[in-house]
């Protein structure tokens, strides 16, 4: 057993960040910095640097363009990544999409679409949840109807995370009612700009527009747009669900932000002192460190069991409920840092302006954070399903 | 011992649950949070007509002598509804303090149109700094001449936008936390050097922010004796938690209740979500934290009634509560909601934003924790 | 709304306390404030000293010998009884089967069994537990069969509290397997002298004779001793369920286990001060004293509804669910208070010895206490039974 | 990076499980327990012929070079089988001080006998004051003519009633709470002024109360430098934290594993209790939070291993959430065992009160909480 980091781990840690030192723009590093929202050319300019230099699509296999990195490098990157304050990957295509392409697709289908995936020049969309099946993924009802060498598609999707931005979506959908619901569904690639496809935004409690509605009325898809087989879907599915959650935690991000919320404490003022002065609030912030100690482990750990031969299976259940958790926990400790200046709301039409914040810089994004990812307990599979999933898998029940 | 209201309580209670249904629906109410002032106004004289903002005032003053019994009442069917209109900053807090510290003269500009719901006040407490402490006031007041010339900076006037007049905490002597040396000054809003700039919350109330910059006052404006507010701004600041808790608890009764309804209807995996076990017992653990934390809250209105000895700490004790448990209900009402409970559509996220914001207003847990550690 | 006490309430506060003053044998009260256990002697002296006063059962109707007081006298009795430290009333005879008895019970019943329970003259048990059967009460198995004028009754009874001690035990036996589980059981009361009734003890974790096993061959017990119709004995054990939990909380007792705790925090040293200095045991000691607050002022509203014309029912449940989550919490804080001095171990014997304990004098019980307080959530119905009821019968799942 | 152990590593693991399911069933563990030495003799000299006594020494004091990551496979194995053997006293804590500090004379005298399992030793480091700070000595120790001359208390010295040696820490100068001018002493049992109390704890191990009256010693009990042993003490009172965490994790493995098997088996309401979603969830739970405390339990030996600089820090993480997981974990195993968990009968309460006093040994969690903070 042995966690320190080699020789050439140290330099390769040293090469990615003088990497990001030189190619992060700073107009992206500063609305980061400030919370100002980045737009959709701001994160496909950063991912085309990243893709560029070839540390885009890292966890693909190496013959589509992947890293081959170890473990300890893609921790290290990943690290290095979230300490500039870079924005997060969006992981629809890169991270969802692909793996079930390299995986399930056939060479045509790779050839087509995974090139663009790495060099970002398309945007990809899940097609999962609908308005009737939210955790219960599988009693989805969105139908693909096979005529000739078409499909035709007829349901509606709903939390689709950024499809205002997508040129494509993957869907599942249902080619076959006669048997149980996990029968009869299979994974479908669509071209946004097809007819009858139809985008309505979802506005979420902190104000944001992130997801949508997809409406999907009689789509013609062409069939070599199924990946696998009619009727693979939900193993391919539960595949993607397992390769989802691994990433989910976000434990890196994590990272950076107690370390700026320690920092905060000692510059918030608090009657004649700062914040860091109230026991109570600091007892709970180190609570939280200790907890994200536990959980940056328990990920290093499974990756590790991965990288030995591992498939990530229930483990992912666990690091999702985790690190869900300590989202949750850390963005509801920065708006008990603030206080009152929690709880002035800027539009994000505000944030961009250059009009001046009611409280200290960082405020403005604090409470929608808060608010925002209580859905991270929700989506990806609920922590009650993965519950479940852990329940069944790992203590056979 | 007895915890029955009485049956003009009950009337009370009903009148504004009545109101609710009849004319405050969550289309209604999400109309007013996104209009220009943010309430209604009419609203506002239709609860002048009901009597609601005259209850906590004695009869000399025009009121119904309601004591925190009443106040609770009002604030916890008011949070069922989860009612915009600035109840706390008018008439708890503004109302209370010129009720009695004021002047006759003061009364009288005042007291009459606020209770006829023609006139709009708020009371600036709060500093950047200050976080919960109200005896921490940087803002100055030196005396000048025949008045006072103010100084300083205030956050968090809550319906600052709306006020017509202002009643502002300054120091006119003393170090930063000294309990001594504060005093209150009663402020038209267009007077030179008062600059406010109003936003919006996150709950859909209104604030303020106020700039004071050589702010000169008569000796009129002073609000009660010089140097002497702490003590009656501690008095209404205590009822007003008193008020904003028993809001948060007709919040959580209102979320628990429209959580079981929705797991009733909603269903999963074959079965509506209010068939799973888990979801059961967590869902009859939110009720009784619910009932436990409405316990304190009766515990609390009743001895500040008797003006008992742990009014105070008993308030502490509630708020405290009222922390812990707004953020479970809080947020066990969303995750059982799924998706749909963070939607702007549904009105239990707007709940759950309210609820939110409530945990921190007037006292986070820990800061009242503290304190009753220290009572 | 008022919650003060009426001048009469002060006056009748003073009545009790000058009694308890006057009449609380000393050598009880040693032992009471050692930790010293006391024996089944104290115990009964205690409880007709109570008896004769006519202080003894106090919620029976007053036709049987009842107090007649209104709740808030009974809060203050109660108080005043913790607030003193005389041993807990055991509540088998007194508060569980004479509310049967008085119910459910003739005329003859009554007049047989009441007054012996009331004058202390006569220590019951309660047989209703069974090794398979826990908190699925109703899947009894011990069988009485009906035989000319007698039952002849055959099975095993567990976690019988004090059976050692006892005269009688009032039993559920059922007397008919034809329907379904709930139908069919008896409230049987049996004299303990009766051939076949053999007690064999359980030694709990904390090293103490609590609770026992109580076995049952071939009994013979009069008809007469048959409280009810056959099968109304599920009824009775629903109604003397709610009975029991109303009382299990043991608010007042924890009250004065907390001023005690506080007490204690000013004088354990701790380096150069006190345990008081510790402000993180002090912040979770504040802690449940505000949860006890709550769980006081819940009962007081629910003794309150059932003066007013309740019976108690399901807010039982949740009197039992907090005021047992208090007793555990309150006994953990002890053995934290304490440090290393919680794991000393002595036996009842050591206890009632003379020899000089580990630690401070109050140490030895803590520890025992903690361990033995793990039931309290599992007994009268587990707790994740009474969030089965509550959710049934208040939430309409 | 990497968390797999050595083959040889693993050796010692399989060895000490075979050791456990052939030798050490629980009715066995039960009747040592309760016997006059509390232990078995015959299973330390066993221990010695395995070699883990000797683990963690240099291979000039007869060891095997062992770091803390073997440390930790051994407890961690002793923890699933509750061997109340006494391996952190003799050899982590005393064992250690001799070797780390002991002149040749010393160790020539104690090591060879320790490793062989023939010599049982202790070391009373605590007093009733000091709870977890090993820098609170008030036992002293004047320079007396050439030697020694101890007086004072020291309580819970683990291990008190089996040791013919005792190790004791005492103050030779400065105040209180100084970590300058604490000493160490080698004393035998016999000394004239040495009384020692034995008793039993509730987790089965023995423990003594030591007063120390005019204990006259020679300059040869000193052990290391005059006054310098704090930072010793320290160094081997973290190792053993260590050690007692692996035995926390895999007691909370068993229990786990023990509560998992009990619900598949008991039924109720017609169904095994394996089968209700409500205590699935918890079980889930429980599971997570063994997983996530052996996470830290390797961080921290890895950092240990590799004298990281943040080695004692991620100590008292790892402290700290084996406290609160044991809580967890023990409670949940009790409350879902029902009835039979509190029984003598059954296993699972005793791994429950090891389990229990191990929250508080070497510091609970509010103690590293706080060590945590200030590191």
């Amino acid at each position: 057993m042995n966690l320190s980091f080699s020789e050439e781990d140290l330099k390769f840690q040293s090469e990615v960040r003088s990497f990001i030192k030189e190619n992060y723009p700073s107009e992206i590093k500063e609305k980061m910095d400030n919370g100002t929202p980045v737009s959709k050319e701001d994160i496909v300019t950063w991912q085309k640097i990243l893709s560029k230099k070839g540390w885009f699509a890292i966890n693909w296999p190496e013959e589509h363009g992947g890293s081959g990195w170890s473990v300890t490098q893609k921790f290290i990157f990943q690290n290095e990544l979230a300490e500039a304050n870079t924005p997060n990957i969006v992981p629809f295509g890169v991270s969802m999409c692909a793996p079930v392409i390299y995986t399930f697709g056939t060479e045509e289908q790779k050839e087509r679409f995974l090139p663009d995936i790495r060099d970002n020049n398309v945007w990809w969309c899940q097609g999962y949840s609908e308005p009737g099946s939210g955790s219960d993924l599988a009693s989805l009802k969105t139908k693909a109807e096979k005529k000739g060498d078409k499909y035709i598609v007829n349901g509606t999707k709903t939390w689709t995370t950024m499809a205002q931005h997508a040129d494509w979506i993957f869907c599942l959908v249902r080619t076959d009612s006669s048997g149980i619901k996990q029968q009869g569904i299979s994974f479908l690639l669509i071209d946004m700009k097809t007819p009858g496809v139809e985008v309505k935004p979802i506005i979420t409690i902190d104000g944001s527009h992130e997801v949508n509605m997809v409406y999907l009325d009689n789509v013609e898809v062409p069939a070599e747009n199924l990946i696998g087989e009619e009727g693979a879907g939900w193993s391919i599915a539960k595949f993607l669900l397992a390769h989802e959650r691994t990433g989910i935690g976000g434990i890196p991000h994590l990272k950076r932000e107690i370390r700026r919320l320690r920092q905060i404490s000692e510059e918030l003022p608090l009657n004649e002192g700062f914040l860091k002065d109230d026991q109570l609030f600091m007892d709970k912030l180190n609570k939280v460190e200790i907890d994200l100690l536990s959980a940056e482990f328990t990920e290093l750990r499974t990756l590790a069991s991965i990288s030995a031969g591992g498939h990530p299976g229930p483990e992912s259940s666990i690091l999702k409920i985790g690190g869900t958790d300590l989202q949750q926990s850390l963005s509801d400790l920065y708006v008990e840092a603030l206080g009152y200046y929690a709880h002035p709301f800027m539009s994000e039409e505000d944030l961009k302006s250059n009009e001046k914040r009611i409280g200290p810089d960082f405020a403005a994004n604090v409470m929608p954070h808060y608010l925002n990812y209580r859905k991270v307990s929700i989506y990806g599979g609920s922590n009650e399903v993965q519950r479940n999933v852990i329940a069944k898998a790992v203590l056979g029940l | 011992m007895d915890f029955l209201i009485s049956d003009e309580q009950k009337q009370l209670q009903d009148l504004i649950h009545q109101f609710i249904q009849k004319d405050y629906p969550f289309d209604v109410r999400e109309k007013l949070v996104k209009s220009e002032d943010g309430f209604s106004k009419d609203f506002w004289k239709t609860f002048s007509q009901f009597g609601l903002l005259a209850m906590p005032f004695s009869e000399e003053d025009g009121g119904y002598n309601g004591g925190p019994v009443d106040v609770m009442i009002i604030l916890e069917a008011f949070g069922t509804g989860l009612i915009v209109e600035p109840y706390i900053p008018n008439i708890v807090l503004s109302g209370n303090l010129v009720s009695k510290l004021g002047t006759k003269e003061q009364k009288d500009s005042i007291l009459p149109n606020l209770l006829d719901g023609d006139m709009q006040l708020a009371f600036a407490f709060s500093e950047p700094q200050s976080r919960f402490d109200l005896n921490d006031v940087t803002t100055s007041a030196e005396e000048d001449g025949d008045g006072f010339k103010l100084n300083g900076f205030k956050s968090v006037v809550m319906n600052g936008p709306a006020a017509d007049k202002l009643i502002i905490s300054a120091r006119t002597s003393g170090s930063q936390l000294d309990k001594n040396g504060i005093s209150l000054f009663i402020v038209d809003r267009d007077t030179k050097g008062v600059s406010l700039r109003d936003y919006s919350n996150i709950d859909g109330s209104k604030a303020s922010e106020l700039t004071l910059e050589n702010v000169v006052l008569t000796k009129e404006a002073l609000l009660g004796d010089l140097g002497k507010a702490f003590s009656t701004i501690e008095e209404v600041v205590n009822l007003a938690t008193l008020a904003i808790s028993a809001e948060a608890i007709g919040i959580m009764q209102k979320m628990n209740e429209l959580t079981l309804e929705y797991t009733k209807t909603r269903e999963q995996f074959g079965q509506a979500l209010s068939q799973f076990q888990a979801l059961q017992h967590r869902m009859v653990d939110t009720f009784m934290v619910h009932e436990q934390t409405k316990s304190l809250l009766l515990m609390a209105a009743a001895k500040m009634n008797d003006k008992s000895d742990d009014a105070v700490k008993s308030i502490s004790a509630l708020k405290y509560q009222v922390g812990n448990a707004a953020k479970l209900i809080g947020e066990e009402a969303i995750q059982l909601h799924g998706g749909m409970g963070v939607t702007e559509e549904m009105s239990i996220g707007h709940y759950f934003k309210r609820l939110t914001t409530i945990r921190t207003i007037f006292g986070n847990a820990d800061y009242h924790l503290k304190k009753y550690s220290s009572l």
